[in-house]
C-alpha cells in the first residue's frame, strides 16, 4: 500500500502543474477494444493539434490527459477519479463499452463534470427491465452523448434494408449484448417496415470466444430464402463471415452489416466486392471537412483511419474547443449552454446536440449513418441517396 | 493453538489499519484520496479473490473455475434484485452462499481429477456456466444485455455544506470498508486453516493424496471442505462487485480474466500462505497503476516484464523472497524446491 | 429442425476438425513433452497471423508461401523464448510455469498492439480462402479442407517422428522419464529446447491458418487457445493420436448443434466446453 | 591396471541438506566394488552425483584418467563410459523392451556401433528381455524391470557400471539371477560398482567394498574382509 500511495504522490505533483483548459479522455487503450481505443486516441491527437495551431482555448493551449481503461469496469471508474480529483479536470471525453460506462453512472453523478461521451450506445429504451445508458444518464443536463444509441442505428439500417426494395431479410447477429438486444429491435422495425425476417439466427462472435465458423449460421441463412442478409457483429467476424458466404455459395441479393468498425485493408479483399455496411466517416462524403480530415490524419498518423471512432473523437474535442471559446469561460452551465446552442464542424459535416427519445444532448443521430458499397475495391457511398457517390448493386 | 492467536492479533490489527485508512488517506491527500482509495479497492478486490484462490489451491486444486463463484455470486445480487424488493445487503452472504453450494455439486464431481485435468475441466464448467446464464430467460437473468444492480451507497451531496469529491469519498469509503470485512473474513478464515490441523490435511492431501489417506486424512471431505470455503469468498466478493460495478452479463462476470488475476496474483505473492495472496495484490496492482502513470504507450510490456522476472527471480514469490531476506544464513530454503502440482 | 442441412452440417464438422488439430499439436507437444503449461501459446499464434499478414503487405506473399517463412520464424522465437526463461522452470511447480507463460504472452500481445495497433487487419488477396467445391449438394471449402489435409499431414508427420526417428524417440523419452533420459546420454534441456522450437513452429503454422481465415489482432489467439487445451487434455496428455479423435468430437458436435438448433451457432462454446467436462469428468470416475 | 574411478573430497546434497561429507573413494578398472551403509548414510546420493544426476558442491571426480567430470550432465557422463542402472529403474515406461534397450545406444556415438554386439550380450545375459521385446517396459513384472535397467546400461558400452539397489523387491531367486549377471558383466571385463542393501550377497561377489556411515566412508576393505569384520557384522547383518 505505501507503493502506491509514494508513486501517487509524485504523479500528482506532475499533473497538478498543468496550465490552461485541460480534457479528460477515457479510452480502451488496451485489451480486446484496443482498436477503439487507438482509434480514439489517434482521432483526439489530431485534433488537439489542429485546435492549438488554431489558438488554443481561451488563448491557452488546450490540453487533454487520456486514461486507458481497459474496457474494464473498475479500471475505468478509478481512472475517471483520477480525472477528476488529481487532474482537476471539469471536461470528460472519450468513452467506450456499455460495462465501463454503467459503473461510471454513480461517479458522474457525484462529479458532475461535463461528459462528452462517444461510446456506450447501449441506450436501454425497448428493452423492459434493464435501464441502458440513455435511461440513466441521458436527462442530465451535463450529458452528452455523441455516436448514435442503438435504435438509431438500427433506425438507418432498416431504412436502407427498405430502399432497396427487398422483401425479405435474413436476420443474423453476434449473441452478446451488442448483437442480441440489437436484433430484436432490428426484427421488429423491418417488419413494421413491411419486409419478412424469415430467420433471426444467433452466433458466437471471434470477439467474445467463437473462432470464425459461422458455415452453419450461414446455410441456415441460404436455407431461408430471404432476399438479402443482415448481420450484426464485430469487425473481427467480417472476414471469416463474407468469406464463408462465398465458400457455400450462397447469393443473397444484398450483404449488409453493422459492426462497429470495419478491418483494416479488407477493401483491397475479393470478399469486400458487393458488401454493404453502416459507416460514420468515409473520405468521400460529400463535405468539405471529409477530405481535408483524412489528408491531415495521414499527414499526422502515417495512413488512413481505419475505424470511424477517430472521426467522431475528431468531432469530439473539436466540439469541445469550439463551445469553450463561445462561452469565453470554463464556468459549467456557460459551456453546457454552449455545446447545447453550438453548431460543430466534423468529418461528417455540421452536426449539433439534440434531444433524442429521452436524452437532452444527443450528437450524430440516425442521419450520420451511411451505407457503403466495396465496390471494386472502393467504399461508395450508396446510402442515403443525398450523399452517393455510386448506384447500389445487387451481389446476383 | 498460540500462532492462531497471534495470527488472529495481527488481523485485528490490519481491520483497524484498513478501518482507518480512507480518513488517513483524506487527511494526507484531501481530494486525491478519492481515486487512491478506488485503487486501494481495487487492490483489495484482487486480494481478496487470490487470498480465496489460494485457499483451494493448498489442497492442490488448481482451479479455473474462479469467475464462476464470483459470477454465481454476482448473479444472484442481480436476480435477486430484479425479482424480488429483497433488502439491500441481503443478497451479499446470499450470493456466497450461492457460489459455496455450486462450488459443492462441481467439487463433488471433480474430485477424481488432478494437475491440467483438474484445471480444464473447471475451466470447461465455466464456459458451461456462462452460457447457460446467458440463456436463461431474459424475465430472469437479463440475457445478453445483463442486469442493473442499485449501489450499496448513495451518499448525498448537501450543497454549501461539502464539496462533490467528499460524496465520492463517502462513497468509495463505503465499499473499501465492506472489502475490508471480506478481506478480513478470507484472512479469518485462512489463518483458522493455516493454524489448525486443516493446514497439515490440506498439505498432505496437495503432496501425496494416498499418504493423506493413511494419516487418516479423507481427502475428498478436505478438497471439499476447501471448494466451499474457497468459493463461499469469491461468490461474496462478486456480490459486492454486483453492487459497485452497478450492472453484471455473462460477459463481464463469468470473464477468463477473473479466473487468470485470480492464480497469478497467489503466485507471484508466494502460494499456500495468508500473506502472499495479499502481498502479490497490493504489489501487483501497485506495479500495474505506477507504469500507467509512467509510460503512456505498451505499459502492459513492462506488466508483463515483471511476471516473468518475478518467476525467474523470486521463485517462492514475494513471501519466499522476504523470507529469504530476513533469514538470510540461516536455514534459507532453497528456491527451487518445492512440489510439482 | 431442419434435416436438409445435416449432410453439410457433418461435412463441416468434419473438415471443422482439422483447423482444431492443427492449433493443438503444439500445444500437445508443449505439454506432453516438456511437461510446460504455456499459456502463451495462444500469442505464437497471433504473431503467427501478423508475420504472415506483415509478408503479405510488405512482400505479396501468399499466406502458403508465408509457412515458408513464418514457420521457421516462429521456431527462433520460441527458442529465444526457451533459453531467456523457459528452461528456467522446468523442475519448478507448475503453477510457477503458468505465471511465466502468461507473463510471456502479456508482453507479447502488447508488442503487437505497439507495432501493428488494435485494428483487425486482414491479409487482403487470398485466392481460395473464399473457394469452395459443390460435391452433390455440400459445399467443401478450400481452407477448411486444405487445414484438414495439413493437420493430418502434420499429425502423421509428428506421430511418424515420435514414433520412428532417434529425435523422436528422444522426445519421448525425455517425456516419460527425464532421469533416464539423462543417464542413456541425451541432453535433456537440449531435446527440451528442440520440443519447445517445435511447439512454437507448429503454433506459427496454426496462426498462419488462423490469419487467412480471421482478421490479425493482438487477441486473435485467445478464442483458440482455451479450446486447444481443452483439446489436448480431451486426447489424453502426450497422446498425438489421440488428437486427431478429440478434434473431430468436438468439431462435429459443434457442427450438429450449430446447425439443428435454433441459435445453435450462440451454442457452440457450450457445447465444446460441456463436452470436455463431462468426457473428463466421466473418465476419472472410470479409471477409479 | 589404471584407476577406473578416483574421488576424493566429495560433498554433495540436495536443497539445504548435505547429504556426503568429503567422500574419498577409488576403483581400480576390473574391480567389483561394493558400497554398504544404512538407509540415509548416501549411498544412493553418491551414485547420483558420479553420475551426474546430482550436483556436487565440492570435490574431484576422475574416471579412466579423464579429469573434472564432476559437474557435468548426466549424458556427459554417460559418453565417458560410466553407466548407471539407477535406483527406480527409470525406464520408459511406454517404450517397448526393445526401444528400451536400443535408447541405450542411440545418443551415444562411441557405443552405438556396438550396439550389435551389446544386445546379444544382454539377451544372452537375460533371455526374457529378448522374449519380451515388443512388451511395453510399464507392463514389466519387477524382476523384468531390473533386468531391462542393467540391459539398457549394458547397451551404453560402459567400462564403469554403477548399480543401485539390483535386488530391491525382487524374490530371493530372481535376485541371485541378478547377482549372477552383475559377476557376468564383471568377468567380462566391465569394472562394477554396488550399491546394496543384501550385504551378505553383495558382499560375497565384491572384490573390495567400503562402509558408508552419514555420508563420510568409514571402513574399507576386501569384501572378504568385511564379511569377516564384527563391527560389520553387528550393524549390517545381523549377526
Amino acid at each position: 500500500m505505501k507503493r502506491i500511495i509514494a508513486t501517487l504522490v509524485v504523479a500528482l505533483f506532475a499533473v497538478a502543474m498543468a496550465q490552461g483548459v485541460t480534457i479528460g479522455v477515457l479510452s480502451p487503450l488496451t485489451g480486446g477494444a484496443a482498436g477503439t481505443g487507438q482509434a480514439q486516441k489517434a482521432g483526439f491527437e489530431l485534433a488537439l493539434a489542429e485546435i492549438n495551431a488554431a489558438g488554443g482555448v481561451l488563448g491557452q493551449p488546450l490540453e487533454i490527459v487520456i486514461e486507458d481503461t481497459k474496457a474494464d469496469a473498475a479500471t475505468g471508474v478509478a481512472a475517471f477519479e483520477k480525472l477528476m480529483t488529481e487532474d482537476g479536470v471539469e471536461f470528460i471525453a472519450g468513452g467506450y463499452s456499455s460495462g465501463v460506462t454503467l459503473a461510471l453512472v454513480e461517479s458522474f453523478r457525484t462529479f458532475q463534470p461535463v461528459v462528452s461521451w462517444i461510446g456506450g450506445a447501449v441506450s436501454g429504451v425497448g428493452i423492459d427491465g434493464f435501464d441502458g445508458i440513455e435511461e440513466l444518464l441521458g436527462a442530465e443536463p451535463w450529458f452528452f452523448h455523441v455516436h448514435p444509441w442503438d435504435y438509431q442505428n438500427t433506425e438507418a439500417s432498416t431504412a436502407f434494408m427498405a430502399s432497396t426494395g427487398v422483401k425479405s431479410v435474413a436476420l443474423l447477429h453476434e449473441d452478446s449484448a451488442f448483437g442480441g438486444p440489437g436484433a430484436i429491435a432490428a426484427a421488429g422495425l423491418l417488419q413494421d417496415a413491411g419486409m419478412s425476417v424469415p430467420l433471426v439466427e444467433a452466433f458466437k462472435s471471434t470477439l467474445t470466444g467463437g473462432t470464425g465458423d459461422f458455415r452453419a449460421t450461414i446455410a441456415k441463412a441460404a436455407a431461408s430464402g430471404a432476399d438479402a442478409l443482415f448481420w450484426i457483429g464485430y469487425d473481427s467476424d467480417v472476414v471469416p463471415l463474407t468469406s464463408q458466404i462465398r465458400e457455400l455459395k450462397y447469393d443473397p441479393q444484398y450483404i449488409f452489416g453493422a459492426p462497429p468498425g470495419w478491418p483494416s485493408e479488407f477493401d483491397a479483399a475479393p470478399e469486400a466486392q458487393c458488401v454493404t455496411g453502416l459507416i460514420g466517416y468515409l473520405p468521400n462524403l460529400p463535405n468539405a471537412e471529409a477530405k481535408t480530415f483524412l489528408d491531415a490524419y495521414v499527414a499526422m498518423h502515417g495512413k488512413a483511419p481505419d475505424n470511424y471512432m477517430a472521426a467522431l473523437a475528431y468531432a469530439q474535442l473539436w466540439s469541445y474547443a469550439d463551445a469553450i471559446n463561445a462561452a469565453g469561460t470554463t464556468d459549467q452551465d456557460a459551456v453546457i449552454a454552449a455545446l447545447q446552442n453550438g453548431t460543430f464542424r466534423s468529418p461528417m459535416g455540421e452536426w449539433s446536440f439534440k434531444p433524442s427519445v429521452i436524452a437532452l444532448h444527443q450528437g450524430f443521430g440516425s442521419e450520420m449513418w451511411n451505407v457503403f458499397q466495396f465496390q471494386d475495391g472502393v467504399r461508395e457511398i450508396v446510402w442515403p441517396l443525398a450523399r452517393a457517390t455510386a448506384p447500389l448493386a445487387s451481389c446476383r | 493453538m498460540r500462532g492462531l492467536t497471534r495470527d488472529l492479533v495481527v488481523t485485528a490489527a490490519l481491520a483497524v489499519l484498513l478501518v482507518f485508512l480512507p480518513a488517513v488517506l483524506r487527511e494526507v491527500f484531501g481530494r486525491a484520496s478519492v481515486s487512491y482509495l478506488s485503487l486501494a479497492t481495487n487492490a483489495l478486490v484482487l486480494a481478496v479473490l487470490a487470498l480465496s484462490w489460494d485457499m483451494l489451491a493448498r489442497t492442490g486444486q488448481l482451479s479455473l473455475a474462479h469467475a464462476a463463484f464470483t459470477g454465481a455470486g454476482a448473479y444472484t445480487v442481480a436476480v435477486l434484485f430484479k425479482l424480488t424488493g429483497a433488502p439491500l445487503w441481503l443478497g451479499i452472504p446470499l450470493g456466497g452462499l450461492a457460489a459455496a453450494v455450486l462450488a459443492l455439486g462441481l467439487g463433488s464431481v471433480t474430485l477424481r481429477l488432478f494437475g491440467i485435468y483438474f484445471a480444464i475441466a473447471t475451466l470447461a464448467f465455466t464456459e458451461v456456466l456462462k452460457a447457460a446464464v446467458q440463456r436463461l430467460p431474459t424475465a430472469v437473468a437479463g440475457g445478453a444485455a445483463g442486469i442493473n444492480v442499485p449501489a450499496l451507497f448513495r451518499p448525498t451531496f448537501v450543497a454549501g455544506s461539502m464539496e462533490r469529491w467528499e460524496v465520492a469519498f463517502l462513497r468509495n469509503q463505503g465499499y473499501f470498508w465492506v472489502y475490508a470485512g471480506l478481506l478480513v473474513v478470507a484472512v479469518v478464515i485462512s489463518v483458522v486453516i493455516q493454524r489448525s490441523r486443516l493446514r497439515a490435511a490440506f498439505t498432505a492431501v496437495r503432496t501425496n493424496e494416498q499418504v493423506a489417506g493413511v494419516m487418516g486424512v479423507n481427502p475428498a471431505r478436505m478438497k471439499l471442505l476447501a471448494f466451499v470455503l474457497s468459493s463461499f469468498v469469491a461468490g461474496l466478493l462478486g456480490a459486492v462487485e454486483a453492487h459497485r460495478l452497478g450492472s453484471v452479463s455473462p460477459d463481464g462476470a463469468f470473464s477468463v480474466h477473473t479466473t487468470v488475476l485470480a492464480l497469478v496474483t497467489p503466485i507471484f505473492g508466494g502460494l499456500y500462505t495468508t500473506l502472499g495472496p495479499i502481498l502479490g495484490a497490493t504489489v501487483l496492482a501497485g506495479i500495474e497503476e505506477t507504469l500507467k502513470r509512467t509510460f503512456s504507450e505498451g505499459y502492459l510490456i513492462g506488466y508483463g516484464i515483471v511476471l516473468v522476472a518475478s518467476i525467474l527471480f523470486m521463485p517462492r514469490g514475494l513471501v519466499g523472497l522476504g523470507s529469504k531476506l530476513f533469514k538470510r544464513g540461516g536455514a534459507s530454503a532453497s528456491g527451487t524446491t518445492g512440489e510439482r502440482a | 429442425m431442419d434435416l436438409s442441412l445435416l449432410p453439410q452440417a457433418i461435412v463441416s464438422g468434419v473438415l471443422a476438425s482439422g483447423l482444431y488439430a492443427l492449433v493443438s499439436v503444439g500445444l500437445a507437444l508443449a505439454i506432453g513433452v516438456i511437461g510446460i503449461v504455456n499459456f502463451a501459446h495462444g500469442e505464437f499464434f497471433m504473431v503467427g497471423a501478423f508475420l504472415a499478414y506483415q509478408l503479405f503487405v510488405g512482400f505479396g506473399f501468399d499466406p502458403l508461401l508465408s509457412l515458408l517463412f513464418v514457420a521457421p520464424a516462429l521456431a527462433v522465437i520460441g527458442a529465444l523464448i526457451y533459453l531467456s526463461s523457459i528452461r528456467f522452470v522446468l523442475r519448478a511447480p507448475e503453477l510457477n510455469q503458468m505465471l511465466l507463460t502468461f507473463g510471456i504472452g502479456i508482453i507479447l500481445q502488447n508488442l503487437a498492439l505497439l507495432i501493428w495497433g488494435g485494428d483487425p487487419r486482414t491479409i487482403a488477396n487470398v485466392p481460395y480462402r473464399s473457394l469452395g467445391f459443390q460435391v452433390g449438394g455440400v459445399s467443401i471449402g478450400a481452407v477448411p479442407l486444405g487445414s484438414f489435409v495439413i493437420s493430418l499431414v502434420l499429425v502423421a508427420g509428428l506421430y511418424w517422428m515420435l514414433a520412428s526417428t532417434p529425435l523422436g524417440r528422444a522426445m519421448r523419452a525425455v517425456a516419460q522419464n527425464r532421469i533416464g533420459a539423462g543417464l542413456v546420454g541425451l541432453e535433456v534441456d537440449r531435446v527440451y529446447l528442440v520440443a519447445f522450437a517445435l511447439s512454437a513452429l507448429l503454433a506459427g503454422l496454426g496462426g498462419v491458418m488462423i490469419g487467412v481465415i480471421q482478421s490479425p489482432t493482438p487477441t486473435v489467439g485467445l478464442g483458440f487457445t482455451l479450446k486447444a487445451f481443452a483439446i489436448v487434455v480431451l486426447a489424453g496428455l502426450g497422446n498425438i493420436r489421440g488428437i486427431l479423435g478429440a478434434a473431430l468430437t468436438v468439431a462435429l458436435a459443434e457442427s450438429l448443434v450449430a446447425t439443428l438448433v435454433p441459435n445453435g451457432d450462440a451454442l457452440r462454446n457450450m457445447v465444446f466446453f460441456a463436452i470436455i467436462f463431462v468426457v473428463l469428468v466421466w473418465r476419472s470416475r472410470r479409471v477409479a | 591396471m589404471g584407476r577406473a574411478l578416483e574421488i576424493s573430497g566429495l560433498r554433495a546434497g540436495y536443497g539445504k541438506i548435505t547429504v556426503l561429507w568429503d567422500v574419498d573413494l577409488h576403483v581400480d578398472e576390473g574391480e567389483l566394488v561394493t558400497i554398504i551403509g544404512a538407509n540415509g548414510a548416501g549411498k544412493t546420493t553418491l551414485l547420483r552425483t558420479i553420475s551426474g544426476l546430482v550436483q556436487a558442491r565440492a570435490g574431484s571426480m576422475s574416471a579412466f584418467g579423464a579429469t573434472s567430470l564432476l559437474g557435468s550432465s548426466a549424458a556427459r557422463i554417460v559418453r565417458s563410459g560410466i553407466g548407471h542402472v539407477p535406483e527406480g529403474r527409470q525406464l520408459f515406461p511406454l517404450m517397448t523392451v526393445r526401444e528400451n534397450l536400443e535408447s541405450g545406444a542411440e545418443y551415444l556415438s562411441r557405443a552405438k556401433p556396438n550396439a550389435a554386439r551389446n544386445r546379444k550380450l544382454v539377451f544372452d545375459l537375460f533371455p526374457r528381455l529378448a522374449e519380451r521385446g515388443a512388451q511395453l517396459a510399464g507392463t514389466l513384472s519387477g524382476g523384468e524391470r531390473q533386468m531391462l535397467a542393467i540391459g539398457r546400461a549394458l547397451m551404453s558400452d560402459p567400462r564403469l557400471l554403477l548399480v543401485d539397489e539390483p535386488s530391491l523387491g525382487l524374490s530371493p531367486a530372481l535376485s541371485l539371477t541378478v547377482f549372477r549377471a552383475l559377476r557376468q558383466i564383471n568377468a567380462d571385463g566391465v569394472t562394477v560398482v554396488l550399491v546394496e542393501q543384501n550385504v551378505q550377497q553383495s558382499l560375497s561377489i565384491a572384490d573390495r567394498a567400503y562402509v558408508l556411515e552419514n555420508g563420510e566412508v568409514v571402513k574399507e576393505g576386501s569384501g572378504r574382509e568385511l564379511l569377516g569384520d564384527p563391527g560389520v557384522r553387528a550393524a549390517y547383518l545381523s549377526l
